[in-house]
């Protein structure tokens, strides 16, 4: 891949969680609003980009056998990080996430690119490469919080969109509609992709 | 009769799967046959047990006293990842039985955010040693419950007719939004 | 700062310090390659693989269960280093992609009504599943869901349709199928393939003994894929320029149509296609399978060696041909006259043969020019034997023979020397084969002032082509029946006539055509100038009296021995068929018997041994005998277009000509696509739908 | 041997190296942190019980340590005279984890100001109605020198239906309060008054 490619395969050919199906449990737990899977997002990005950079930098000293130790303590490392400076600058947002920052360490997407992209390339394609992803993501997760916030809140962002007949949803943001939104939006995905007549694996 | 409560919010309730939505990813590929979706679901109840016991051990005995609250997530992955791998290297040793039925489902536990999130959800509420080990088991047995159910829903749907784009993950994510607001129902219960 | 460290920084040391003794302690001997495989997966565990982490994908990849791709994390890369490290660099294979077998599927009898599970496995849970066909497609689809690649759609008819473009070979419908329709195949697997009892075949491709899928071709024709349609014929038939023009149809004899009307004209669509690649211009592409570096020597450039060199090169291997006539062709370009099959078309058909990589060398004669052994020193990995029959039977009237005698190859070989020759005077041909007809057809088209055709038997037991008797009456040939040759009238040593025994028909013999007995008292003499002795043929095989042959046994028919089985003589290195191997027979025999050395030779040359094929196909499926069949608007079969009668004799211009496409088209559309148990009775009330009119 | 000490010393310096960075995080990011949980978390349940701006009321914290918790207590001081205390407690034993309530009193009558929810993660529309304050009006006006009840355990405060819940752990959190109260009044007392004569030297020699 030249760096073009590694910069933009993130927002489409490998979309998580779409198209990547990994990295769910925070695509399901925090979108109940867009502001939150935005937030979220950005915490991937950040880590995502930074573990990228440390374990290309670090992939020629780590031995083999503890590779996938030393990436995770790399990762958490930055997790926290990120949780600290969140409680710091966005404190209402660090409360809305919860352990769901934390669980940022076993969000598979992460040591996934690390082990596969990283690992193996030099740094100025890591961090691209873990920009792309983490912005894939951030989309992904701000659009899924959007619907899930316009339909189940009548807000978006906070604002309100629906006059104020409209009866919102409840149950979209809460955890059936999490499931359910993902699972429809992941159909559309599908149905997009076989129109336009990409191949698409998923297990 | 608290513990009792505690036990059963967390194992219906408070669903860790469903509810909470933690262990997504296995809960999405392992659940495709019930004998995997067993196995998964013990071996989580057992690691996810013995890993609170260190990560609580740990918390209220080395870092707390020194003011390293901060560090537990770092800690806790180190902790835990270490102990599967221990517990995987053991039961192959010992048991070959034990590790086919159960320890090839351990390294799929290291990165599993129920068992992660259960470590960080004692420290989080606050709990005492006999809480946190009613709450660690239980919610673990509710991720176990919730995967044994919806891989037998999976085996079903294999032989239904989706719609091409809706295959796979997609229908899965579906059923277990189905799944969940079946499980608010329980909401009532502890009530 | 240095307390948390120190803390962190200890229980790291401690983990790794205790893994490392527990890794010691707790030793487990297991397969390296796990080991190797697990430093390549990332690690991460996720189990989107749907396996228990990446120690349990390691572990099943090495087992073979699942894919190199397994790895949804790891991408293209990953799998492409653990594709190295298993040693199955993506070398170039012949691609692979599913095949369903069956045409019939939803218009199959049912033994009842199913309203259950929309799924195949379900449905095969009662009952073995709804349809009484044992091995019909369900139609329920369980392999559109199965496949990742959006490859299979449902088709109209409750068939899967294939997308061979989309399908990756990855084999998840073939597990799917309950009825084991669907297989992985590429066009190797084709080409080795052999027609079995548990197959749905539809009574003509049971008949035809090349196997031909002679229902697939025509579907493909009545939709205008012709290329489609030839490159199935060519599965089983590398010639159907020659086979379109001479092939006697065993498979419209099965014609499931006849029971209403007339037999589909299976030959005329297969001429149709192969003219229009012909009348195309350039050749479709046939593939190749990569090399093997195995060689494999032919000796006899027939139907059958040409047909075995054709297969064996699509296999792979290094083909050469050996033939003794200075062109290659066999008893197609020496036996059969111009006007029926024309040499220009024969070239045409053999090249496109040679261009596939084939060597030939012809003007060279076993036994004379070179040996076995030799060829075996030249580093032949096998020899195929596919001389065919060129020695005439005599009927030994006379020890001497006359001047005006001659017999039925040696006459027809003259013609391919000089076209130009002419027949003088009153001429007779003795037999009642092809050979005969074509001997007699030819003296006419040569000057002959008449011709009479002389047959000891009645009409009825002519072995020749039934189109061949007609067209030769047509011509004004004469038949004297149940009519045996006798004696020579000679005058000198010129023939004047030929003195005949009236016969009639006794009880049957062996063969089971009854036996001709001579009637006392009925010889006649009829005049003539020129005789042809057309009686029947025999391989010549004078070369394995030679020095330099390993010992081959033969019968007491004069033919080559082997075993039925596998066409493997007793020197494992020499396989034989064709007329040499079973007597002279048909074209498409021969063809048939290329291709089944070819599968021979190609299992002997790769792996040592020639599996053996269980319930081999050799006799029409009792189940596909119908005795009546419904909903078939009867509508009669297209004519070819033939050169009349006038434009006919002084030359040897073909007679038969190759119908439109309108007519293909139509023809097409009577084709009832059969299965064993089933037809397209569907297919006349769909066309009258279509508004179109429906004639007869 | 030597292969493993190699892992130990690569792993155990990444380890330490990270513990330091994030020591170093910490160290320089905590005293904002404080301000931060103090402002959003505590800042709109005091606003609203002693209706003043919460910036002026937060730098009026204390901390009273209690077995192995501690307390902050918030105070509202008017001419020399405390007229209002507001203190923090963790009510145990809600769905999803502790509600965090602050109570705000008159010390000189202790009659109940009014209860605030600092913090919860109960289920939205059945737990979460904690936050109502048509609930939360039961404990106006209370006062607090015996424990409190639900009215389905004999006590005067009726439970949110369908939350009984998280109704017991307002109560739970409630009677912290009054414990702390029953044991350490005159300490938290002569705390503020040590605090409030430190504040006014300090203030005079400005």
């Amino acid at each position: 891949m030249n760096f073009r490619q590694t910069l933009t395969h993130g927002l489409w050919r490998d979309l998580p969680p779409f198209r990547l199906v990994l990295g769910l449990c925070p695509a399901l737990a925090v979108t109940a609003t867009a502001e939150n899977g935005l937030g979220m997002g950005i915490a991937v990005t950040f880590v995502l980009i930074f573990s990228n950079m440390f374990i290309s930098l670090l992939r020629k000293v780590i031995p083999d056998k503890v590779r996938i130790a030393s990436y995770i303590v790399v990762i958490a490392t930055l997790v926290v990080i990120v949780e600290l400076a969140m409680k710091a600058f966005f404190f209402p947002l660090s409360q809305q996430l919860g352990i769901y920052i934390p669980l940022i360490v076993v969000n598979c997407i992460i040591l996934g690119r690390a082990e596969a992209f990283a690992s193996r390339n030099p740094v100025h394609l890591s961090m691209a490469d873990g920009l792309s992803v983490g912005l894939g993501f951030s989309m992904s997760l701000t659009l899924v919080g959007s619907i899930r916030e316009i339909l189940g809140v009548g807000t978006w962002f906070g604002m309100a969109v629906f006059p104020d007949s409209f009866e919102p949803f409840g149950f979209m943001v809460q955890a059936p509609g999490a499931f359910l939104c993902l699972g429809l939006l992941l159909g559309l995905m599908n149905a997009w992709s076989r129109h336009r007549g990409e191949f698409f694996i998923q297990t | 009769m608290d513990l009792l409560l505690l036990a059963i919010g967390s194992i219906f309730v408070n669903n860790i799967l469903l509810a909470q939505y933690l262990g997504n990813c296995p809960f999405c590929g392992v659940s495709k046959k019930l004998g995997t979706a067993i196995g998964m679901g013990v071996a989580v109840i057992f690691v996810a047990t013995l890993a609170s016991i260190f990560t609580w051990v740990v918390y209220h005995y080395l870092l707390k006293p020194q003011g390293l609250e901060y560090l537990k997530t770092l800690v806790f992955i180190l902790v835990i990842a270490a102990l599967v791998q221990f517990v995987e290297i053991f039961i192959k040793k010992q048991s070959k039985g034990l590790y086919d039925s159960l320890g090839i489902f351990l390294p799929l536990i290291t990165t599993n955010c129920a068992v992660m999130g259960i470590a960080l959800l004692n420290i989080k509420h606050g709990f005492g040693f006999v809480q946190m080990i009613v709450f660690s088991a239980s919610s673990a047995a509710g991720f176990a419950v919730a995967i044994l159910l919806f891989a037998s829903v999976r085996e079903r749907l294999f032989i239904s007719s989706v719609p091409t784009a809706m295959r796979g993950t997609a229908i899965a994510l579906v059923t277990a939004g189905v799944m969940s607001l079946a499980f608010m129902g329980f909401a009532g219960m502890t009530n | 700062m240095l307390i948390p460290a120190l803390i962190l920084g200890g229980i790291a040391v401690i983990a790794a310090v205790g893994l490392g003794v527990a890794a010691r302690v707790f030793y487990v001997e297991e397969d390296p390659r796990i080991k190797g495989i697990l430093d390549l997966l990332p690690g991460a565990n996720c189990g989107g693989c749907g396996l228990a982490g990446c120690s349990a994908c390691a572990a099943a990849i090495v087992e073979g269960k699942a894919e190199v791709n397994a790895c949804v994390v790891g991408q293209t890369e990953v799998a492409r280093s653990i594709a190295a490290f298993m040693g199955m660099e993506m070398k170039d294979n012949e691609p692979q992609v599913a095949c369903p077998d069956c045409q019939g599927g939803a218009r199959a009898t049912r033994k009842y009504e199913y309203g259950g599970f929309d799924d195949c496995r379900a449905a095969m849970l009662f009952y073995h599943g709804p349809l009484k066909c044992d091995h019909g497609c369900l139609g329920l689809g369980t392999c559109v869901r199965a496949c990742q690649f959006g490859a299979i759609t449902m088709g109209d008819e409750g068939l899967p349709l294939f997308d061979p473009a989309r399908c990756v070979g990855c084999g998840a419908c073939v597990q799917s199928c309950p009825k084991g329709i669907i297989s992985i195949i590429s066009e190797t697997t084709k080409i080795l393939h052999w027609n079995l009892y548990s197959e749905c075949l539809a009574p003509c491709r049971q008949k035809c003994p090349a196997q031909v899928n002679v229902p697939k071709y025509i579907e493909h024709i009545k939709n205008g894929e012709y290329d489609l349609a030839l490159l199935t014929v060519k599965e089983n038939n590398p010639l159907p320029l020659s086979t379109g023009r001479v092939c006697p149809e065993p498979c419209s004899l099965a014609c499931r149509r006849q029971i209403e009307d007339e037999p589909v004209a299976i030959n005329y669509l297969k001429r149709f296609a192969a003219d229009w690649e012909l009348n195309s211009g350039k050749r479709l592409h046939v593939p190749v399978a990569p090399d093997t570096g195995k060689k494999v020597t032919i000796i006899g450039g027939g139907p059958g060696g040409l047909s075995a060199a054709y297969y064996l090169r699509r296999l792979g291997h290094e083909v050469t041909l050996f033939d003794q006539m200075p062109a290659l062709g066999g008893m197609l370009r020496y036996g059969i006259p111009e006007y029926r099959l024309p040499k220009a078309i024969l070239d045409w058909e053999i090249q496109g043969i040679l261009d596939l990589g084939v060597k030939a060398r012809t003007g060279v004669k076993l036994g004379r020019d070179f040996t076995l052994d030799f060829l075996r020193a030249e580093g032949a990995d096998a020899i195929f034997l596919a001389v065919g029959a060129w020695r005439d039977r005599e009927l030994g009237l006379s020890e001497t023979t006359p001047d005006g005698v001659v017999s039925g190859i040696k006459f027809l070989e003259g013609f391919q020397d000089d076209p130009l020759q002419k027949v003088k005077g009153r001429s007779i041909v003795i037999g009642g084969g092809n050979t005969a007809i074509d001997a007699a057809r030819t003296s006419l088209r040569a000057g002959a002032e008449s011709v009479t055709i002389v047959y000891r038997r009645s009409r009825d037991e002519m072995p020749a082509n039934p189109v061949e008797i007609v067209a030769a009456e047509e011509e004004g040939i004469q038949f004297r029946f149940l009519c045996a040759p006798n004696k020579f009238i000679t005058k000198g040593n010129q023939l004047t006539g030929l003195e005949v025994l009236g016969m009639e028909l006794g009880e049957p013999d062996p063969s089971g055509r009854r036996r001709p007995v001579p009637v006392e008292g009925t010889e006649e003499v009829i005049p003539c100038e020129q005789l042809v002795e057309a009686v029947g043929q025999t391989p010549d095989l004078d070369f394995l009296e030679q020095e330099g042959m390993p010992a081959l046994p033969t019968t007491r028919w004069t033919t080559i021995d082997a075993k039925e089985q596998t066409l493997q003589t007793d020197v494992p290195y020499i396989f034989t068929g064709g007329d040499c191997f079973t007597g002279p027979g048909l074209m498409v025999e021969a063809i048939s018997a290329g291709r089944f050395a070819a599968r021979s030779i190609h299992f002997y040359m790769t792996t040592g041994e020639i599996p053996p094929i269980e319930h081999r196909q050799t006799e029409l499926v009792p189940d596909s005998i119908f005795d009546s069949i419904a909903g078939v608007i009867p509508k009669p079969k297209v004519h070819e277009p033939v050169v009349s009668l006038e434009d006919r004799l002084g030359t040897f211009k073909e007679v038969e000509g190759t119908i439109d496409e309108e007519d293909a088209s139509y023809e097409a559309r009577r084709c009832l696509n059969c299965g064993t148990y089933c037809y397209d009775h569907d297919m006349e009330m769909e066309r009258m739908e279509d508004g179109e009119s429906v004639a007869g | 041997m030597r292969e493993i000490a190699h892992l130990v010393l690569v792993l155990g310096l990444i380890c330490s190296l990270s513990a330091g960075a994030l020591a170093y995080v910490r160290t320089s990011l905590a005293p904002r942190i404080e301000m931060q949980e103090d402002f959003y978390v505590r800042g709109p349940a005091l606003e609203r019980l002693f209706q003043q701006p919460a910036k002026e009321l937060l730098t009026e914290k204390l901390t009273v340590p209690v077995g192995d918790q501690d307390y902050p207590v918030f105070y509202l001081r008017q001419d020399g005279e405390v007229t209002g205390l507001a203190v923090e407690a963790a009510g145990k034993g809600g769905y999803s984890g502790d509600i965090v309530i602050m109570i705000g009193l008159d010390p000189r009558s202790d009659r109940v100001l009014g209860v605030e929810i600092v913090s919860h993660s109960e289920t939205p529309g059945l737990g979460a109605k904690v936050e109502l304050a048509s609930f939360r009006q039961q404990w106006t006006g209370l006062i607090l020198d015996q424990p409190l009840a639900l009215a389905g355990d004999g006590g005067g405060i009726d439970a949110i239906t369908g939350a009984t819940f998280s109704s017991r752990a307002m109560v739970e959190g409630s009677n912290q309060v009054v414990d702390l109260l029953r044991d350490h009044r005159q300490e938290i007392l002569s705390l503020i008054e040590q605090r409030s004569a430190d504040g006014a030297t300090s203030g005079g020699e400005s």
